[in-house]
């Protein structure tokens, strides 16, 4: 006769320290094993999507610097890219450069902030998340110094980009990229890269099969850590993607470690563009005019970036008007989290949370 | 005969919260709380050992006792329902009261009944040794049956409560 | 009684080395006072128990300063620096916001149990820091079975944390409580084990006498029992809830276990009693492994206490260390490391310590001439299995290799052409 | 000193205490419904047995007195074996009658 135990309801969330905002989770723990999953979002529902269809295009901009608020610049870009393809404004070389660079820092911010995360849900007691908090500074600086905010930074327009950068800000650049964070990524990979506790902890954790993510239509390091290689920057390039040169990392297994080590990896190649960039940097305007109440053409448009969490979709279709008509958002951080029942049944709670810090959802965007 | 005044007022500081904390078992309704006096009782009862000058009996009785069997029923309390968490008598409630009483009477008039033969000698020097000695010397044999019957003991309770068609 | 006052004024009692000095100043007050026996022994005692509190307090105090300043500076931050010069205040501050918070308590909670278990979890604790030896002759309860008194006290403050886990009503609270005990269950074995390496050797149990033991024979036990330190100093993290074996609390899981619901000064209580814990971890290793008071010839001219505290803090510094530094165990993980390496490893130690203590015995050559060949002989057997068991038994990941591979070129698949939709054609 | 009560503890004052232990014990054990109830009467007795034990050896004239001791060790022993089993048939029991009560547990065969 088996034993007859109750599983017991636990909500994880809203208000939980691994969580990464207000999502939750109600699992269902028979012993400390995870037997089912429920996913509740909407608790950060701030419907930006319908809020954007009462104001111009500019005004919808700063909206995107709040759905993945620790990746803005991507955000933003992601928008501008859908209204030019929408309204056919060419970008001058020079904001494509800039755009370019801005999202790569954006990235390398951003995986910051999901590794040490990742290894604080591992259990580190936020001795990584504050390394890489460390060098997420830096970057935030450099933002900081060229539009003068650090989160939520407003900066690219539709367009071109609101400022040309300061003098002062490519010494400052090439100081960061090619001396100091070489030299931290290093000391983050000694430190985290095949220890055995975090290998015992991640490997085999939260797998996702490669048909588990294309049927979901994951995108970013979690598809790539199931083995596929994909990106948005080499399958449909923006910006001036296609003249870098620049590998992207894959995984092998779909576990939570891959996912952690391509991360690392891909800050690395950031790097790499950002060299690439600062070399090739042209002079020139850094935005066309465009008028402050743009009406384009009837019409709609897709545009989709590589953001630090996957395919950052913008959908906008124009009536004509000085608003959107209608504004969608295929958040990669929603679609990535689909899988979560899928990666944590059947596993133990404390391998759900590290799954869940290995998704590295961002609720500001789950929700919108 | 102890006199030394400190212990006897110990002995009887102890033992009367002792006694207190073994009724409270009795009389509590909550089972989880009875676990707890009965916790209790034996911490007490092993600052009875040490007037006794037992020592090591009684850190045993600490470590084995409030340690161990206090968290095993604790444990099992646990796994069984809410509802038979109480700690409430059968209808046979009168008569075990009785009988307590009866053996209580008994025991109390056997004890100043007896002419007991009391030695005159002083507490037991350092008992830990000597016990480890009487283990291995004379009680060899009871004591490795001991160790056979804790095993017996504890394959029995894993037999017990383990699944059935459970392989590991 | 004047006569009595005097000598303790004459007396050397203020000589800081020995604080019995002091003791026995006050033994000698109270008898020439014609005070009874046992009242000397009661006020010793409560002099004795008073110090030891005070030193708990203290700790508890000093070290939340210590422990966050110095994580802090792990992690590339300063640490509390505001409050009075360089944070030293932050303790106070910390302690008068604790004081001030409401204490919540659930409804359905045990009130009993929910009250009892903060105070039954810190009194351990401190218990066991009667038995330790401060100094030469600075021992408050020179316990006969020191050692088995530490495990009792340790046991009894793990049943504190399950009922105060089950008491609380809280789910996350069972869980942490139920992880309390299946680590209980598994780490008692090796403490339980590690520890009587050390007590074959020195012959007793009392750690008066184990201090002696390591003072006669001029080593520390650390020495002569490195793999005993290994599993005591992990298996009692285990016991201590700190990384990488902080599963009862699980701050990222379980959202901090047991005292889950605590707040206010109930919680300021196990924040202490846990740092007070750490300490008296620190005691027994300092004790039992690395010589106590004695330090070689330092002891003779550094007071034994200093030295003692010293010490403490070094193995204080360690737990810190960890705990700065590790991730944290899956609770299966932890109990398989303790059961399929730390209990073996064990009980390969306690042999080893038999079979040499039985030839000192049997052969009766001087300690001088085979204790340095058993230094060399169980630093050996304790760095091979160590090396073996990361070589051989330890989980491995290699069908996977730690890098990711890396593409620079990727097939795209034609983008299929999409017909526009007009705007207010699509449906609502 | 000899002037206050109770001024030593005497065999009899141990005996006593160990008789009001082990009748608590007697009591809960009779009386309790619930399994782990009775258990907890089961071990007040032995403790109050085990009182005894090292009252007689701290007390009595004996060629071998430590002979008390030894066998509350005994006796801690087979308790912590009972407890354990006592346990694993009380969980046992609940599994299939799905109760822990003794007196709705009246079938010899289930």
């Amino acid at each position: 006769m088996p034993i007859k135990s109750e599983p017991v309801e636990v909500n994880i969330g809203p208000q939980h320290p691994s969580t990464h905002g207000v999502f939750r989770m109600v699992a269902r723990i028979d012993g400390e094993r995870v037997t089912d999953v429920k996913m509740v979002v909407g608790y950060l529902h701030r419907s930006m999507e319908k809020l954007a269809e009462e104001r111009t295009y500019t005004q919808n901009i700063p909206f995107t610097d709040r759905m993945d608020y620790l990746a803005a610049m991507t955000g933003n870009l992601g928008y501008c890219l859908s209204v030019e393809k929408l309204a056919g404004i060419d970008v001058p070389e020079r904001a494509q450069y800039l755009r370019t660079m801005f999202s790569e820092l954006q990235r390398v911010a951003s995986h910051c902030m999901a590794t040490g995360a990742f290894i604080n849900d591992c259990g580190a007691w936020q001795t990584p998340v504050m390394y890489t908090f460390r060098d997420r500074e830096k970057v935030l600086d450099l933002f900081e110094m060229t539009c003068g905010a650090r989160i939520t930074t407003n900066y690219m327009r539709i367009g071109g980009v609101a400022f040309d950068i300061p003098d002062e800000f490519l010494p400052a650049l090439d100081w960061l990229v090619n001396d100091d964070l070489p030299a931290r990524f290093e000391e983050l990979e000694n430190l985290i890269v095949g220890n055995e506790i975090i290998l015992m902890r991640s490997r085999d954790v939260g797998v996702v099969t490669p048909e588990m993510a294309i049927n979901a239509s994951l995108s970013g390091p979690m598809l790539r850590s199931a083995g596929i290689a994909w990106d948005i920057r080499k399958a449909d390039p923006y910006c001036v993607y296609d003249r870098m040169n620049f590998e992207i990392p894959v995984g092998y297994n779909g576990d939570s470690y891959d996912r952690m080590v391509i991360r690392i990896e891909e800050m690395k190649q950031s790097l790499r563009i950002i060299r690439q960039c600062m070399a090739e940097l042209p002079d020139g305007p850094h935005k066309v005019d465009v008028p402050l109440a743009l009406r384009p053409p009837a019409g709609e448009a897709y545009s989709r970036v590589e953001s630090p969490k996957g395919e950052l979709g913008f959908y906008v279709v124009s009536d004509g008007g000085p608003a959107p008509y209608r504004w969608h958002v295929r958040a990669p951080s929603l679609i990535n989290l689909s899988v979560l029942p899928q990666m944590t049944i059947g596993q133990s709670i404390a391998d759900a949370i590290v799954t869940l810090g290995s998704i590295d959802i961002n609720v500001g965007e789950v929700d919108r | 005969m102890i006199d030394d005044a400190g212990v006897v007022v110990a002995f009887w500081v102890i033992a009367v919260s002792t006694v207190v904390c073994a009724l409270m078992v009795a009389a509590v309704r909550n089972l989880v709380h009875a676990v707890l006096f009965l916790a209790l009782t034996f911490v007490g009862v092993a600052g009875i050992y040490i007037v006794l000058a037992a020592d090591f009996v009684a850190l045993v009785q600490v470590l084995i006792y409030a340690g161990a069997v206090g968290v095993l029923m604790t444990f099992a309390i646990m796994l069984t329902p809410a509802a038979d968490r109480r700690n409430s008598e059968t209808i046979f409630q009168a008569p075990a009261a009785v009988l307590a009483g009866l053996v209580l009477a008994i025991v109390t008039f056997v004890a100043y009944d007896t002419e007991w033969r009391i030695s005159g000698r002083d507490a037991f020097p350092a008992t830990a040794a000597s016990l480890g000695e009487a283990f291995l010397k004379p009680y060899v044999v009871p004591f490795e049956v001991v160790s056979v019957l804790l095993m017996t003991a504890m394959i029995g309770a894993i037999v017990l409560t383990r699944e059935e068609g459970d392989d590991v | 009684m004047t006569g009595a006052l005097l000598t303790i004024i004459t007396d050397n009692w203020w000589d800081i080395r020995d604080l019995s000095n002091l003791s026995g100043a006050i033994r000698d007050l109270v008898s020439d006072a014609g005070g009874p026996g046992w009242l000397v022994y009661v006020v010793a005692g409560l002099l004795g128990a008073a110090g030891i509190v005070t030193f708990v307090g203290v700790t508890a105090i000093i070290n939340i300063w210590i422990e966050r300043r110095v994580v802090g500076r792990m992690q590339s931050r300063l640490g509390p620096n505001r409050p009075g010069p360089v944070g030293l205040l932050q303790p106070l501050a910390d302690a008068i916001k604790l004081m001030q918070k409401e204490v919540l308590q659930p409804k359905l909670a045990d009130a009993l149990v929910f009250t009892a278990a903060p105070i039954a979890f810190t009194v351990p604790g401190i218990a066991v820091l009667a038995v330790v030896p401060w100094g030469r002759n600075m021992t408050l309860a020179s316990l006969d079975a020191g050692i088995v008194f530490i495990f009792a006290m340790s046991s009894l403050a793990a049943l504190a944390v399950f009922i105060g886990g089950y008491g609380s009503n809280n789910k996350y609270a069972l869980f942490g409580s139920m992880r309390v005990i299946a680590m209980l269950v598994t780490y008692e074995i090796p403490i339980v084990m590690s520890l009587l390496g050390i007590a074959m050797f020195a012959g007793t149990m009392n750690l008066d006498g184990i201090v002696r033991f390591q003072e006669d024979h001029w080593l520390f036990l650390i020495m002569l029992q490195p793999l005993a330190f290994v599993i005591y100093f992990m298996s009692s993290s285990a016991e201590l809830n700190r990384t990488p074996a902080d599963l009862a609390e699980a701050e990222s899981e379980i959202a901090g276990g047991y005292h889950v619901e605590y707040s206010g000064m109930k919680f300021g209580l196990y924040y202490a009693a846990e740092l007070i814990n750490c300490v008296t971890v620190s005691a027994i290793i300092a004790t039992l492994f690395l010589g106590g008071w004695w330090a070689y010839k330092l002891d003779e001219i550094v007071p034994g206490w200093m030295i003692y505290i010293g010490k403490v803090y070094a193995v204080y510094f360690l737990f810190i260390w960890t705990r700065g530094t590790l991730p944290r165990f899956r609770i299966d993980q932890l109990l398989a490391f303790a059961w399929k390496w730390m209990t073996p490893m064990a009980l390969v130690n306690v042999l080893m310590v038999a079979a040499e203590v039985l030839i000192w015995e049997e052969t009766g050559w001087s300690a001088g001439v085979l204790l340095p060949i058993y230094v060399v002989l169980n630093n050996a057997l304790a760095l091979a299995l160590i090396v073996a068991w990361v070589r051989v038994f330890a989980p491995r990941f290699e069908r996977f290799p730690d890098r990711p591979r890396f593409y620079s070129t990727i097939d795209v698949p034609s983008l299929p052409a999409v017909a526009p939709v007009q705007p207010g054609t699509q449906s609502q | 000193m000899s002037s206050v009560v109770l001024a030593s503890v005497s065999l009899e004052n141990v005996l006593v205490i160990g008789a009001l232990l082990f009748s608590i014990g007697l009591y809960v054990s009779l009386s309790k419904r619930n399994a782990v109830g009775i258990l907890m009467g089961v071990e007040l007795m032995l403790n109050a047995v085990n009182v005894t034990f090292l009252a007689f050896s701290r007390y009595v004239e004996s060629p071998r007195p430590l002979d008390g001791q030894v066998f509350a060790m005994f006796v801690i022993a087979i308790a912590a074996a009972e407890a354990a089993v006592a346990l694993a048939l009380a969980v046992a029991v609940y599994r299939h009658r799905e109760t822990v009560n003794i007196d709705e547990i009246d079938l010899l065969r289930w």
